[in-house]
């Protein structure tokens, strides 16, 4: 015990003392062995003091034994690999581990903060709501700041996450969750009928406590039987044993979420490039929750001081890591099994005495105690702790049930503390999905009672703690749940045998002097420093409810969830009130059961695989031209192609006038397509547009409108007549999925009798459009095998054949309001044509222009686009196109809305052209016109820009406008404040800027 | 995550490969009297859902499997699942019967109705 | 006249390396959707006399016969594969033998990519991508089934017990070939069940 | 009058341990009549009661709560309290509500922490962009503080953001509302609670409103699993709730109540230090003054009452924070919840009188309806007690649907929040 003064000179079953590992902890360097965690190599060195706590910021040591633990929290690694608030029990030691301690400054020693524990009289629970108020201001600036800069545990690491991450999806028949005696068992019989069984366990060892409890099966210690069923488990072919993953929550219909920390343990599988983390989502015909019970804490005066532990863990570090949690400790109880530690302790040479609250404590452990000559104290209770960094003595006072306070009081010199004050079914998952708990008055705390889910609790987790019962009640679980295969499963029970243990008293609050008793020190919920004061002080002030006093006092909120405390909460709050704790409730158990890293939800789906891009076949060639990118729903568009010496604002208006003068060259293959055949596709057509489609002549194309129910357009397109029966339709790139999937709504549970197949295929065909006074020219130099000649292939028309080669669809239609063809060939053959139209074009001045250029061309001629003149409360009527809503189809999709009173009223925003007094100012996007213009605002808005461009052809600007009644007021001159105090006014004109009668795509 | 599954082709999935569609048994006014549909009648097939806390009837459709819309029956507190049927069925019997409230009447109606023709 | 020049979705990518399985892209595949009623006798009629085969009523099978593969998508549709050349020969001779059947027959042989995952532990890889339960023996080669992977749509195909087929529309070919490449990396292997070592 | 609070309150009363603090509010036994009942004691049930109090006189009035007040949204949801809306009408009850939250503490001498510190609407696609200026200029003319910032000022605001032009969702700007913010939820509700007793109001908690009772077409009282109780003037606020008590009164409602989901992360320091909203990825971030991340996404799909909701949502919610704020891939998830919200056809709440006489309804706040307590308890109280729409209440009537006048915002931007 010379410099390691705490690690005992044997025992340890977890650690290989061959194994020197170093780490460090706050900066100094410190040595462990493989299998200690950091909480057993920290106290090792002789440290006790791992953290700070929340508010009060009082020095905090290990309390719990895994996942439970509330205290010793810590940040390991750093940069841009630190993570903080680990719990140091569940952190495994690995050479070169460097770990922090948090909620300190300047040292975790001496923390300055710590002052806050002498306020503490002067902020209990709920003091903020009471304060901070005035003067108003202060808040923000000076009161919420100094909150803020107090705010938090650990802090974030730096950069971004260098480490990866996974999902994976698995359905079994059985997941048993929990790997002690209780779950091992229910697997083993569970595997023994065929089914497929995963079985997780958050410890990277499985056994849960049986290696630290006392019973023997088959006459073998429990460790020895687990080592057995674990190799034979991991031998079998439908078993999958998970160590380090936790089964976080459970959802509906058995859907469950297991985060397994792959590589934390271990920085060498880290560099190997194996994940960090993985989260398995487990879809299970049958869950087993064999998740064990949490020791509770007892609220004595100053509970929480390093050196006080609870007694399973006080154990586990003599057992596991051969580490004493002191030199002379006290085992205070309510139960029989801190007589275990007591044993164990006493065993490994370590100074024990037991203060039990009990009237009478006579159970075979106790006895065996006593004969090992340990002093055991009954009636009594720790009423208060000496020390501050550590513990340097406690009192112990006599005790009675319902006492409130005590007189007299002795003190007994001790470095540590072992507590137990029962054990709490572990019920998390149980009720995530809300499964019915009910109280049991033996073990005084919940256990699980109904689920509507397929899932059982057993072992510890059932409230079962008889090591037969449990073996019976397990194996029992797994073979009628698991039943699936026809395989029978006789398992032999092994044959338990153990200490039989008399009830516990229940023990929520062990009283003491006045002194300590009004000093707010009964810690029950440790990280969140919340006392039996504050919940007493919630109750009084009339947060009755136990939802209440949660979210007053803050108790059960913090990263431990309340595994520790909840119930010892509830317990003061029933003796408090005089209810009884059913009757005062338990708080809603959430997801996850212990915290889990964000990184392991989004998995691989991170940077470039976070959402898919959708790629056209021309994508790379417009990469090659350095073609800036413009997303529309998950496409990547080409918006325009800056050449060398140009910015963006100059290859717009270059491809604009290359279209207007000479031809240019747009990849419209993100363009929605859908086939559409049946002896009922033309009536369809009728019901889905506003407009006629069963007048369509085949060969033709038509611009159709399509509006929702409410009477709103949400898509535009042009449709073409192939044959009699069959028609396909273009729908704008955002809408070709929702159209399609529309269709076939509307065809699958409204008109089920027509006879009408919807087949989408935007992405068999690759299309671009050759628009401008020479497209013909292209098209002819490519040479096409049908006529191209304008009575033989006219505006608004289709032909099917072959050009420069390549199978093409062509539509004789035009968005630019110039001579246009839209070319379509089958998605592979893609880039070849569209290089061939290039080469074609080459001498005829051809551009590829993007979908700025096209947006402007479109202007131009005062065609909407949905989604800019429309934004979803916008009828076809308001932009102009009642033309296009026929008077004569007696119902249509939207057709009755456009009849209710508002979407036939007056002043509705109407579609206009605006032309600014300014030729060269361009209105931005969204400005609004205002009914007069004032000083300041409020002022009335009468409507808004919607689109707005320089127009190249014009040589000024143009913008498109919805205005209330604009049809009504050509003519008129608005005004359109817009930032900086400037006004812009722009006179309403037709929205038609260009070749009013649309002469040029007609030739 | 639901597991849901498909009665026209049998594929049972999470819920993310369907596509949940509201309400089931929604009477589209206009196609059936297009000249005759007063504002109410086109505001309740437009806005008022039934809205139960209990046993629902809704529309999914086999999103990632055949493609086909169908019914379910669940209850919309335990999300347990009742029954799966075709889109143009009423539910089963004994499930209509667990029908409450507007449900409830709803199907009385309509047994009704259909008994008449 | 020059030659056609034909570019695959994938064709652009590299032959990945430092993966559990194998992937690749498949080029020469023909495809053929058909629209039909199962339940109409001159559909189905018409259909094998052009195909050879009886298109499968079962939800999720196939069948094959010689080089032509119909995979089941619905009660009203299947996928008919074939070599790139044969498609638009069987294209012409579906739509000439319906007639007036009604029935709705697309070549989309260039609507998908087509990415082959062949390899032990090819089940768990994909486990990564989608929720089905692919190690049930409902998972038997021949089987068919369109599934959510990763963030988009696929259909399944299985061809042999560690082969599979990955049919995506071809816009997202990369970016399923980029998720394969991310969950298929040696070090990230994982076996979900058989035997395992022991845990320590 | 109750004792107020304040730095000398809390010192004297630390003297005596805090043995002497007075409650919150009382807890009384129902009356058999009240002037007006308000169902559900929710931030816009009590906000409701404490302005019927204050400012039109009626303090023989009572809040019936089936469970504990404030324990339905108001006490589950992010906080978000922002007014930059796009509709005239919108933009006229969220500011309300957001200039009386700026007093609310001063006002009910409840610390309900209103802290302005900014609320930044990321535009993450052109369109998006477009959309938000488009409302910038909208809301310019309404007489708001608000901005569009730049992606260097966002990366000013909000350090921890991927700044990355070539990500999948590149910070192309924001819209920027300064003295946004958040505020502590359960305080809302309380000191409005503790305010509405003070004005003896009577806050009658476990008592569930089974059915409402009329007499043709009057309200006359209301049926209660604590008895019944008779009235003349009903007001409902019972959010997810509202279809099923407004059925027994014989009014249908264009609501579905789906499962809004929320989640926090474990504290942490300091890291972001405004409320950020990323709509385009369904995500909104802001960090508590405990240092908690807290984190909201979008609803679940389908109707919902079990206030549980799917993993998917929160999935794709929390892939698109880690997308966004790369540094949050190694924090972890502390707890998440779901709350029951009440949608409308659309996205826009209802405050209304209705068919029959004496019976008001308030709800269909949906995702966003934190931001609008005060502006809500206000010209509902002015509704109730003038039997007829506040002028700033009348677009929200329930007469719109059958009109076609929707108030649907989600359409420009697809904000939620
Ligand atoms: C996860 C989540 C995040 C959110 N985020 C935001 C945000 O960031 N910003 C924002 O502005 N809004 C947000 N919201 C929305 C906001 O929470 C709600 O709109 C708002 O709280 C609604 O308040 P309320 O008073 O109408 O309803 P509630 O607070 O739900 O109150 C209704 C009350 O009525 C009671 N009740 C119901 N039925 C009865 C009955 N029959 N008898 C008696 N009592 C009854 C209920 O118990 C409940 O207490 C969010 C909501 C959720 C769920
Ligand atoms: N008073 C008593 O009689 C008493 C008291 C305490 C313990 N015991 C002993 O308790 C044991 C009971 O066996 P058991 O199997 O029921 O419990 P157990 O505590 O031995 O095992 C439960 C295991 O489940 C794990 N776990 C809990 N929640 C989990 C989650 N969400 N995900 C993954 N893993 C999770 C735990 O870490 C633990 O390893 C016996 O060995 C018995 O001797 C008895
Ligand atoms: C803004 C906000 C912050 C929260 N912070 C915490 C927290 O720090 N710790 C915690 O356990 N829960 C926190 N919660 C969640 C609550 O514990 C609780 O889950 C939520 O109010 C819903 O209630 P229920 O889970 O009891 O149904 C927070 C909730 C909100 C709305
Ligand atoms: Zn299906």
């Amino acid at each position: 015990m010379s410099n390691k003064p705490y690690r005992l000179a044997q025992g340890g079953s977890r650690i290989d003392r061959t194994k020197k590992l170093h780490f460090s902890f706050d900066g100094k360097q410190l040595n462990g062995f493989a299998g200690d965690t950091l909480a057993s190599a920290v106290m090792a060195n002789g440290t006790k003091l791992f953290g700070r706590s929340f508010k009060y910021h009082r020095p905090r040591g290990v309390v719990g034994l895994g996942s439970e633990e509330m205290n010793a929290l810590v940040g390991v690694g750093d940069g841009s690999r630190h993570e903080p608030n680990l719990r140091a029990t569940q952190v495994e030691l690995f050479d070169g581990l460097q770990a922090v301690s948090q909620n300190r400054w300047p040292s975790l020693a001496f923390d300055v903060s710590s002052l806050n524990s002498s306020f503490s009289r002067f902020i209990p629970g709920g003091f903020y709501y009471k304060t901070y108020m005035w003067p108003q201001r202060f808040w923000k600036h000076v009161y919420e700041p100094i909150i803020r800069k107090a705010a938090g545990l650990g802090h974030a690491p730096e950069g971004r996450d260098p480490d990866s991450y996974e999902n994976i999806h698995v359905h079994c028949d059985v997941l048993v969750v929990g790997g002690g005696v209780a779950g091992l068992a229910a697997a083993e019989s569970a595997a023994a009928t065929g089914a497929r069984v995963v079985v997780a366990d958050e410890n990277p060892q499985f056994g849960g406590v049986a290696d630290i409890s006392a019973g023997t099966l088959d006459s073998m210690p429990q460790a020895t039987w687990i080592a057995e069923k674990v190799a034979a488990l991991a031998a079998a072919e439908n078993v999958r044993l998970l160590p380090r993953a936790t089964v976080v929550g459970h959802w509906h219909h058995n859907y469950l979420m297991l985060f397994e920390r792959v590589a934390d343990h271990d920085p060498a599988l880290l560099r190997e490039g194996a994940p960090r983390h993985r989260l398995w989502k487990v879809r299970a015909k049958q869950v087993i929750l064999a998740t064990g019970a949490i020791e509770r804490p007892i609220a004595f005066a100053n509970n929480d001081r390093p050196g006080i532990m609870l007694a399973s863990a006080a154990r586990a570090m003599v057992e596991r890591y051969g580490v004493s949690p002191g030199v002379e400790g006290v085992v205070f109880t309510n139960n029989d099994d801190a007589y275990q530690t007591a044993l164990v302790l006493k065993g490994a040479g370590i100074g024990v005495r037991v203060v039990d609250s009990r009237g009478r404590a006579e159970g075979a452990l106790v006895e065996k105690a006593r004969a090992a000559g340990i002093d055991v104290a009954v009636s009594s209770v720790v009423s208060a702790v000496e020390g501050n960094l550590g513990v340097t003595a406690v009192r112990v006072a006599a005790y009675r049930k319902g006492q409130g306070r005590v007189i007299t009081e002795r003190k007994i010199s001790c470095d540590f503390i072992a507590m137990s004050g029962g054990f709490n079914p572990a019920l998390h998952l149980w009720c995530h999905n809300g499964g019915k708990i009910k109280f049991d008055d033996g073990l005084q705390s919940f256990r699980p009672d109904r689920h509507q889910d397929a899932i059982i609790a057993v072992g510890a987790a059932n409230g079962t703690f008889g090591l037969a019962d449990i073996i019976a009640e397990a194996s029992a679980a797994g073979e009628t749940v698991g039943k699936r295969k026809t395989k029978s499963a006789k398992i032999k029970l092994p044959k338990a045998e153990e200490d039989l243990q008399k009830p516990l008293e229940a023990l929520w609050f062990a009283p003491a002097t006045g002194k300590y008793n009004e000093g707010n020190k009964h810690f029950i919920d440790f990280q969140n420093d919340v006392t039996v004061a504050d919940l007493e002080l919630a109750q009084r002030e009339g947060y009755e409810s136990v939802e209440h006093t949660k979210r007053y006092t803050t108790f059960g909120m913090a990263t431990d969830q309340g595994k520790t405390s909840n119930l010892n909460g509830l317990g003061v709050l029933s003796e408090a009130t005089g209810k009884s704790i059913p009757e005062i409730g338990v708080t809603t158990f959430r997801p996850p059961y212990t915290p889990f890293s964000f990184g392991s939800i989004a998995g691989v789906l991170t940077k470039n695989l976070f959402l898919p891009i959708r790629r056209t076949p021309i994508y790379q060639w417009h990469a090659d031209r350095n073609a800036t990118f413009e997303p529309v729903g998950q496409w990547r568009r080409a918006y325009t192609y800056t050449g060398p010496g140009e910015d963006k604002h100059a290859s717009i208006n270059r491809e604009i006038l290359a279209v207007r003068h000479k031809v240019g060259l747009l990849d419209a293959s993100t363009l929605g397509k859908i086939e559409i055949k049946g002896p009922d596709a033309a009536e369809f057509l009728d019901r889905m547009y506003t407009n006629m489609f069963s007048t369509l002549k085949v060969g033709k194309c038509r611009y159709g409108l399509m509006m929702n129910e409410l009477g709103f357009l949400t898509d535009d397109g042009v449709t073409v007549r192939l044959g009699e029966d069959h028609f396909l339709m273009h729908t704008t790139s955002g809408g070709a999925d929702r159209i399609a999937a529309w269709l076939e709504e509307w065809l699958q549970t409204e008109w089920t009798h027509y006879k009408v197949f919807v087949t989408p295929v935007t992405e068999q065909w690759a299309q671009f459009a050759i628009a401008g006074p020479r497209a013909r020219n292209v098209l002819a130099k490519l040479g096409a095998d049908f006529d191209l000649s304008h009575d033989g292939f006219p505006h608004m028309s289709f032909k099917e054949g072959k050009l420069g080669g390549y199978p093409v669809r062509v539509y004789r239609i035009s968005f630019s309001g110039e001579q246009s063809y839209e070319v379509a060939t089958p998605s592979n053959m893609g880039r070849g044509l569209w290089n061939a139209i290039l080469d074609a074009g080459k001498e005829l001045g051809i551009e590829p222009y993007g979908t700025e250029a096209l947006h402007v061309l479109r202007a131009e001629k005062g065609f909407i686009v949905i989604g800019d003149e429309t934004d979803g409360t916008t009828t076809p009527i308001d932009v102009g196109l009642e033309g296009l809503v026929s008077k004569k189809k007696a119902d249509f999709i939207g057709k009755r809305s456009l009849e209710q009173s508002y979407l036939k009223g007056p002043n509705r925003k109407q579609l206009v052209g605006l032309l600014t007094e300014e030729p060269t100012d361009v209105l931005p996007d969204g400005a609004y016109a205002v009914r007069a213009v004032k000083d300041k605002p409020p002022m009335e808005m009468i409507g808004q820009v919607t689109s707005s461009y320089h127009s190249p052809t014009l040589e000024r600007s143009i913008a498109m406008a919805l205005i209330q009644n604009g049809r009504a007021r050509m003519g008129e001159t608005l005004s359109f404040p817009i930032e900086g105090g400037k006004v812009i006014r722009a006179k309403i004109v037709d929205p038609v800027f260009y070749d009013k009668e649309g002469a040029r795509q007609n030739v | 995550m639901l597991v849901v599954h498909c009665p026209v082709c049998g594929a049972e999935g999470d819920e993310t490969d369907f596509h949940g569609g509201g309400q089931a048994h929604v009477r589209r006014p206009a196609t059936h009297d297009p000249a005759n549909v007063s504002d109410e009648a086109q505001r309740d097939y437009l806005f008022i859902r039934h809205n139960p806390k209990g046993l629902h009837f809704e529309r999914w459709r086999c999103d990632r499997g055949c493609g086909k819309w169908f019914h379910a029956a669940r209850d919309t507190v335990t999300m347990e699942f009742k029954a799966f049927y075709g889109i143009s069925e009423l539910p089963p019997r004994e499930v209509m019967e667990q029908a409450t409230g507007e449900w409830a009447t709803y199907f009385k109606d309509r047994l009704k109705a259909e008994a008449k023709s | 006249m020059s030659e056609l020049y034909v570019e695959s979705p994938l064709a652009h990518r590299e032959v990945p390396q430092g993966l559990s399985i194998e992937l690749r892209e498949i080029t020469d595949r023909g495809m053929i959707d058909v629209r039909g009623h199962a339940t109409d006798k001159k559909f189905m009629a018409a259909a094998k006399k052009v195909l050879g085969l009886d298109l499968p009523k079962a939800p999720r099978t196939s069948v094959s016969w010689g080089d032509v593969k119909a995979l089941w998508l619905s009660i009203d549709q299947w996928l008919i594969l074939c070599s790139r050349a044969k498609a638009l020969e069987l294209t012409a001779a579906l739509k000439a033998e319906l007639g007036n059947i009604h029935s709705l027959v697309v070549d989309v042989s260039d609507m998908r990519a087509v990415l082959r995952l062949e390899g032990e532990g090819v089940r768990e890889v994909l486990l990564k991508g989608s929720s089905l339960d692919l190690l049930d023996e409902d998972y038997a080669p021949g089987t068919v089934r369109r599934m959510r992977y990763a963030e988009i749509a696929a259909l399944l195909h299985v061809v042999e017990e560690t082969v599979f087929d990955v049919y995506v529309f071809r816009s997202y070919a990369d970016y399923a070939w980029d998720f394969i490449l991310a969950t298929a990396r040696a070090p990230a292997k994982v076996t979900l069940f058989g035997a395992q070592a022991t845990p320590k | 009058m109750k004792s107020r609070y304040s730095i000398f309150s809390l010192a004297r009363n630390a003297m005596n341990y805090h043995k002497d603090w007075e409650r919150a509010w009382r807890s009384p036994q129902p009356k058999a009549e009240y002037d007006a009942v308000i169902v559900g004691a929710g931030g816009h049930g009590l906000a409701t009661a404490y302005y019927l109090a204050k400012n039109h006189k009626m303090t023989n009035i009572a809040i019936l709560e089936k469970g504990w007040l404030g324990g339905g949204n108001t006490g589950r949801n992010t906080t978000i309290i922002r007014s930059n809306y796009l509709q005239d009408s919108s933009i006229a009850i969220y500011e309300l509500a957001r200039s009386l939250y700026e007093g609310l503490s001063q006002e009910l001498n409840y610390n309900v922490m209103f802290s302005p510190r900014g609320v930044l609407m990321l535009c993450q696609t052109e369109h998006e962009l477009r959309a938000f200026k488009r409302t910038a200029h909208a809301n310019r003319l309404a007489g708001l503080d608000c901005r569009m910032v730049s992606p260097a000022e966002v990366k000013e605001i909000v350090p921890i953001i991927n700044d990355d032009s070539n990500c999948r969702y590149p910070v192309l700007g924001a819209y920027y509302q300064p003295r946004g913010g958040t505020a502590r939820h359960d305080a809302v509700a309380w000191g409005y609670a503790r305010g509405a007793d003070a004005l003896g109001v009577d806050i009658i908690q476990n008592c569930e409103v089974t059915g409402i009772t009329r007499e043709g077409g009057k309200v006359v009282g209301l049926e209660t699993s604590r008895g019944s109780i008779k009235t003349k003037k009903v007001g409902v606020v019972t959010a997810g709730n509202v279809s099923t008590l407004m059925q027994t009164a014989g009014v249908r409602m264009p609501i579905e109540s789906l499962c809004l989901q929320a989640l926090v992360s474990e504290p942490i320091k300091p890291v972001i230090d405004c409320v950020v909203m990323a709509n385009t990825v369904h995500g909104y971030i802001s960090q508590s003054d405990k240092g908690e991340l807290v984190i909201g996404g979008g609803t679940d799909p389908y109707n919902n009452y079990s206030q549980r909701g799917s993993f998917p949502s929160l999935e794709h919610t929390v892939t698109a924070l880690v997308e966004t704020f790369p540094i949050i891939s190694r924090l972890r998830m502390l707890r998440m919840w779901g709350g029951i919200v009440d949608m409308t056809g659309d996205r826009s709440p209802i405050i209304s009188k209705t068919d029959v006489e004496g019976l008001y309804v308030n709800c269909g706040w949906g995702t966003g309806g934190f931001k609008a307590i005060p502006g809500s308890g206000y010209v509902f109280a002015d509704t109730i007690a003038h039997d007829r729409p506040h002028a700033i209440a009348e677009p929200f009537g329930l007469n719109r649907f059958a009109e076609g006048r929707l108030i649907d915002e989600s359409v420009a931007a697809a904000v939620a929040h």
